[in-house]
């Protein structure tokens, strides 16, 4: 298993009559069109060939943990929302899933089952505008990102119609929900989960047999398996290198071993496969939502959360799947309303360790096709 | 998910201590590399995916505890117990679909140094920096061991429990009593 | 000064100056439009006529956007060359404003009985066309390195290799048409199409397909806007121009469009052939814009489909794909040609005696067996599309749509 | 064995029929439709507004009934400050997570209608320039007495004053409430009308009981006496 850090091959530059040949150096961002929010790539160049690759952090860092610490558990849930300001519900879920595990909640059946509807509806999000953005990295002029998010926003309008909130939603409690979803909404929910598979083939349809799609992203940032799971790869990036690792079947934290569902995976590890596993991934959500809302009961939405969170002195880990990787919180309590160490473990600030490694030697183009590949939002990269 | 017992690491390290209120096993830092390969290469345990690492930063603090003087009788006393910083690591196996072990390494607040485990676990190379950049804490063993979140610049460690921070040099504008005065007059530098 | 001559000069350029740039505004709309349509927006709706309520489908943005450009602040980084900053959208523009005067649009304004109209009448004008249209890469690298950022350096340097790697299967494809007609003059190439345009003929077809994308290239057009590409160089050499010079480099690039989409007509289109053709002088000046605005039309809908092409893969897709392709089309013509001549002189047919070729084209298609023209036009075709697949296999051959496998 | 180029062409199949169809079909379009929307007072499509220069939308309009913007104070029928549910105890200020709430609270009690003298906010500010509209406030307040706005038109020329909403901007009634959130309000005065029911019924279940024993009392009382007799 080799974990060592990659290295840069070894470059020589050749003088030609007598002429001094430099490498280009190029600061790729903060503000570059294609870095997804203020990250830097500090790149080296030989012509168009990627020699040195340096990522650079922190343009977006607000010390969130430090922030958690200093407030009371319930107040930094939504600060939450604003990690992965994609995917809010998942974040919440996290959090609340590693303060539940501090004290017993029995959490109401109808609240796990909207927790699964909510985490499904988010993943759609996250993986809809991840391919969008993916496909606009590739140069395909906004076409794609704009069918995608024609389908977000429909999502979004039923998160507004729950929560109040289309992004920053906020909706999750530890025990339960905030409040209940308003009275039609599952069918809305339906008629779009009905509708989705539609727009899937179209896009599929436009995107997954282009020529030019399939060549841009075949071959270009493999990552091994081996090196994928010494890195803490998780999330799709990890299961198109191969590994088949879903904390949904792994963990089977809430009631998703209820569910009947599929994990795709691919093998070369590309940024094709990447791609695909989103697309695929999709569907199965599609799958998990159907089976969800066919099967919610009526019933309370809140458990037995005490009013105070006052929890006795331990520590936790929580971790869900969330639709970027392993979302994890790891909270020490020390018996006041406040925890006295609060950890964000975000899957996209991981994912990023071999954003290196897959760009030594690929194009200066192919970089922000891979760094797309990965999928990172800088809110939970920098935090 | 089954957790891993630690009691067949224990065998193998004695010297390795169990932490029960945290549920983690702690490690001397001179021993961590051994302890963190012998894990990963361990035929059942096969600890291949590092999850999360951190920090956690224990102020010097006064506890009470009970002690039997020498008379024979219990008496409560003060004990200072020394401020530390824990470094975390959540480690779970990706083959077997186990999980998870929690390994920490101590040490002192002056000058933080344990071992790194990135040449184990790639996935510690970000994170480590991380804690090196919040908690400065010195990794050995780290390929590339630099401020990570914040500036090259930067003095100070945010996530230390006694961190002061600067007055504040960036702040939002918000419209609110002194600092409103200030804006009003003008631009402000402080 | 001869009076006749100037106003000769300014009958010929006048409708040009006019007319391209006019068609430049109304396209800038129509592709913002259209995009929008095809990715499901509104487009420009608001501007109108102004001070009033009507908005006119937006049709008064190119307006707006013209004069903002020109009233918007000209910045010029520190360090960079003042001079050639200022050239290099000049010179975008004036070859591209040039070659217009080499295609066959002849206006019927001057005394239309005598003698038509036209800028250039230019025996070679196909070779001086592509001559010209060169310069333009010049200017593309000159904007590149005269802004000092690395991004410009990047972009103009793509153009440079793209642009002369996709000049030589341009120039291969025009060939064919010399020679199915003898002749570079441009009003000669229209001429000969009168019974059947080039494009329906396989080896024009090709042509005009690998013509076709080599314009988009030339014109730096997705999917090959690779010197412009916003994802990855930000937006290539005119990454550090604003105001009124990103406006003139935003003209000079359409008017080269226009000019290379007039060329693609003039070859393979048929001119301003077309029904009606005889009717008026005017006519074939409106067929031949129609087709122009044809080519754009498709030019937008490749633009809002397709993808980026990587800086290698257009390279080999360059030079291992279309130039071997434009080869062999050159050679089967030339074996189509002859044969075609032979069935020709076998069924007792006579050599044109006007002109000092073998054959004329033409008078062999309207004389010849329809069986062997037919058999040789799906040889042709079927020799041509083997070949593309095989090259194609040869360039990409790892590249393939792949199954997934599933874990429960 | 697909023809070549035959992913290109079928993506630009794809768009021809999006270029199409969205002349025909509305809801292919990216612009948002808020048509499930129950009340009409909202422009059809969200994505035309301001159709006309200078349009406002009037001012109990909101995107969804369960839109949160920024905090409001409630208060009851009546002069806003004689009603006012807040009682300055200060927990929604604790618990705000961008702490964008300033409370003073009053020196002396002030009488309610109907009720025992409270504690009122003599300054009760929000910097919405600060706040996140998370709804915390709202869940933690005890009294109900400060829930979510919907009104989003906000935009002030002024930087600093503009955007700091004070007591009385803050100020709505319970009608208006019951305008913008009639089913959030809906429950909301129904779980206060529970509870004041639930606590009169305690009350009065205690009252009777104490009535009872007294009476209990006073007939032992009279037993033992006639036993006495």
């Amino acid at each position: 298993m080799s974990s060592a850090t990659a290295t840069a091959p070894n470059y020589e530059l050749i003088p030609q009559d007598g002429l001094e040949t430099n490498l280009l150096e190029v600061s790729m961002g903060p503000h570059h069109p294609s870095t997804h929010g203020v990250f830097r790539m500090d790149v080296k160049l030989d012509g168009e060939t990627v020699v040195d690759l340096k990522p650079v952090f922190g343009y977006l860092h607000r010390n969130h943990e430090k922030l958690a610490e200093n407030m009371s558990y319930l107040s930094s849930m939504p600060f939450t929302d604003r990690l992965d300001y994609f995917n809010s519900m998942t974040n919440n879920w996290a959090y609340a899933l590693a303060a539940e595990k501090l004290v017993e909640i029995e959490i109401p059946e109808r609240a796990e089952y909207l927790r699964v509807v909510m985490a499904e509806l988010t993943r759609l999000v996250n993986h809809v505008s991840l391919v969008g953005f993916f496909a606009n990295d590739l140069g395909a002029l906004g076409t794609p990102l704009l069918y995608a998010f024609r389908e977000r926003e429909k999502i979004l309008d039923l998160f507004e119609q729950a929560s109040g909130a289309r992004m920053m939603c906020n909706y999750l409690r530890f025990g339960g929900l905030r409040c209940d979803v308003p009275n039609g909404w599952l069918d809305r929910a339906q008629e779009v989960v009905d509708r989705f598979p539609f727009f899937l083939d179209e896009y599929e349809k436009l995107l997954c047999e282009n020529e030019i799609i399939l060549s841009r992203t075949q071959g270009v940032g493999c990552l091994s398996r081996e090196l994928a799971t010494s890195a803490g790869i998780t999330g799709p990036m990890l299961r198109a290198s191969g590994v088949n690792y879903d904390l949904r079947k792994v963990d089977a934290y809430g009631i998703y071993d209820r569910f009947n569902f599929r994990v795709p995976y691919g093998e070369v590890g590309d940024c094709y496969d990447r791609f695909m596993v989103r697309m695929l991934e999709m569907r199965e959500s599609l799958e998990i939502l159907k089976q969800a809302l066919k099967d919610i009961p009526e019933g309370p939405i809140m458990g037995n959360a005490p009013r105070v969170f006052k929890p006795k002195p331990r520590e936790v880990y929580g971790r869900i799947e969330g639709p970027k990787g392993e979302l994890g919180f790891y909270i020490i309590a020390d018996g006041t309303p406040k925890p006295y160490r609060y950890r964000v473990r975000p899957p996209s600030f991981v994912n990023l360790t071999v954003l290196r490694d897959m760009c030594l030697g690929q194009k200066v183009a192919d970089t922000v096709v891979i760094l797309g590949s990965i999928d990172i939002v800088l809110g939970e990269v920098d935090r | 998910m089954s957790g891993i017992s630690h009691e067949l690491v224990q065998q193998q390290f004695p010297e390795a201590e169990w932490d029960e209120v945290a549920g983690a096993l702690i490690v001397a830092p001179e021993k961590a590399q051994e302890v963190a390969k012998w894990l990963l290469d361990h035929d059942t345990l096969t600890l291949d995916y590092c999850s999360n690492v951190t920090g956690v930063d224990y102020l010097e603090r006064e506890t009470k505890g009970k002690i039997i003087n020498d008379a024979g009788e219990e008496e409560t006393i003060n004990k200072i117990e020394p401020g530390r910083i824990d470094v975390v690591y959540h480690l779970y196996s990706m083959r077997n679909k186990t999980g998870p072990l929690v390994l920490k390494q101590q040490t002192e607040r002056d000058k933080a140094e344990v071992a790194s485990l990135t040449p184990v676990w790639r996935s510690c190379e970000l994170q480590e920096r991380e804690i090196y950049d919040l908690f400065g804490v010195k990794f050995k063993g780290h390929p590339d061991l630099r401020r990570i979140l914040m500036w090259d610049e930067f003095e100070g460690y945010p996530m230390r429990k006694d961190y002061i921070e600067p007055f504040d040099y960036e702040w939002e504008p918000t419209p609110h009593d002194e600092i409103l005065e200030k804006h009003k007059k003008g631009k402000v530098f402080v | 000064m001869n009076l006749d001559l100037l106003k000769d000069i300014l009958i010929a350029t006048v409708p040009l100056l006019v007319i391209f740039p006019s068609l430049f505004a109304f396209t800038t709309w129509v592709e913002r439009k259209a995009l929008a349509r095809i990715q499901n927006r509104r487009g420009p709706n608001r501007v109108g006529i102004p001070c009033t309520r009507i908005s006119l489908f937006g049709l008064g943005q190119p307006a707006a956007d013209g004069i903002k450009m020109i009233f918007k602040e000209d910045i010029v980084p520190r360090g960079a060359d003042r001079f050639f900053h200022l050239l290099a959208p000049i010179l975008a523009l004036i070859p591209a404003m040039m070659v217009l005067c080499f295609l066959p649009l002849e206006f019927p304004f001057w005394n239309a009985q005598i003698k038509a109209m036209r800028a250039f009448a230019l025996d070679s004008a196909i070779v001086f066309f592509f001559a010209v249209t060169g310069l333009g890469t010049l200017a593309v690298f000159m904007a590149g390195w005269a802004s000092r950022n690395k991004y410009s350096l990047l972009g103009g340097m793509r153009a440079i290799a793209q642009m002369i790697s996709y000049e030589i299967p341009l120039v291969l494809s025009a060939v064919i048409i010399v020679m199915l007609v003898g002749s570079l003059n441009a009003a000669d190439i229209v001429r000969e199409q009168r019974f059947i345009w080039f494009v329906f003929t396989p080896w024009g077809f090709t042509a005009f397909v690998i013509f076709f994308i080599c314009a988009l290239a030339e014109t730096n057009r997705s999917p090959f806007d690779l010197p412009e590409a916003e994802s990855e160089i930000v937006a290539g050499y005119f990454t550090e121009y604003s105001g009124f010079k990103f406006a003139l480099f935003f003209l000079g690039e359409y008017i080269a469009i226009f000019a290379i989409s007039g060329l693609a007509v003039t070859l393979f289109l048929g001119g301003g052939n077309g029904p009606g053709a005889g009717l008026h002088p005017w006519v074939p000046i409106a067929w031949f814009l129609a087709k122009v605005c044809i080519l754009i039309a498709l030019m937008i809908w490749l633009r809002g489909t397709l993808p980026r092409l990587r800086v290698d893969q257009l390279m080999s897709f360059a030079w291992k794909f279309l130039l071997p392709l434009s080869l062999l089309n050159i050679l089967i013509t030339g074996a189509a040609l002859h044969l075609l001549a032979a069935v020709h002189l076998h069924g007792g047919g006579q050599l044109d005696a006007l002109t000092d070729r073998k054959v004329d084209f033409n008078q062999i298609i309207e004389a010849g067996n329809p069986w062997v023209i037919g058999g040789l036009w799906v040889g042709s075709l079927l020799i041509l599309y083997v070949a593309a697949r095989g090259l194609d296999n040869l360039t990409r051959s790892k590249v393939r749509p792949r199954e997934y496998k599933y874990a429960e | 064995m697909n023809i070549l180029g035959g992913g290109i062409f079928s993506g630009m199949a794809v768009t021809l029929k999006n270029f199409v169809r969205s002349y025909f079909d509305k809801s292919r379009l990216t612009t948002n439709d808020y048509s499930w929307q129950p009340d009409g007072e909202l422009p059809k499509s969200i994505g035309e507004y301001p159709r006309e220069e200078g349009e406002q939308l009037s001012e109990t309009t909101t995107i969804t009934n369960y839109s949160r913007n920024f905090p409001m104070l409630l208060h009851d029928d009546g002069e806003p400050m004689d009603t006012v549910r807040c009682v300055a105890c200060q927990i929604c200020e604790r618990e705000c997570p961008p702490q964008c709430i300033y409370i003073e609270k009053s020196t002396e009690k002030k009488e309610r209608d109907g009720g025992k003298p409270q504690f009122y906010p003599a300054k009760f500010d929000i910097d919405v320039s600060v706040c996140m509209s998370c709804q915390i406030c709202v869940e933690v307040c005890p009294f109900d007495a400060i829930v979510m706005n919907s009104q989003f038109e906000l935009s002030s020329p002024d930087r600093f004053g503009g955007l700091l909403l004070r007591r009385e901007d803050l100020l709505k009634s319970n009608d208006y409430y019951h305008k913008i959130h009639p089913e959030e309000a809906e429950a909301r005065d129904k779980r206060i009308a529970d509870e004041k029911a639930a606590k009169e019924a305690k009350k009065k279940a205690a009252a009777e009981a104490a009535k009872k024993k007294a009476e209990a009392k006073a007939r032992d009382e009279g037993e033992k006496k006639g036993g006495a007799e």
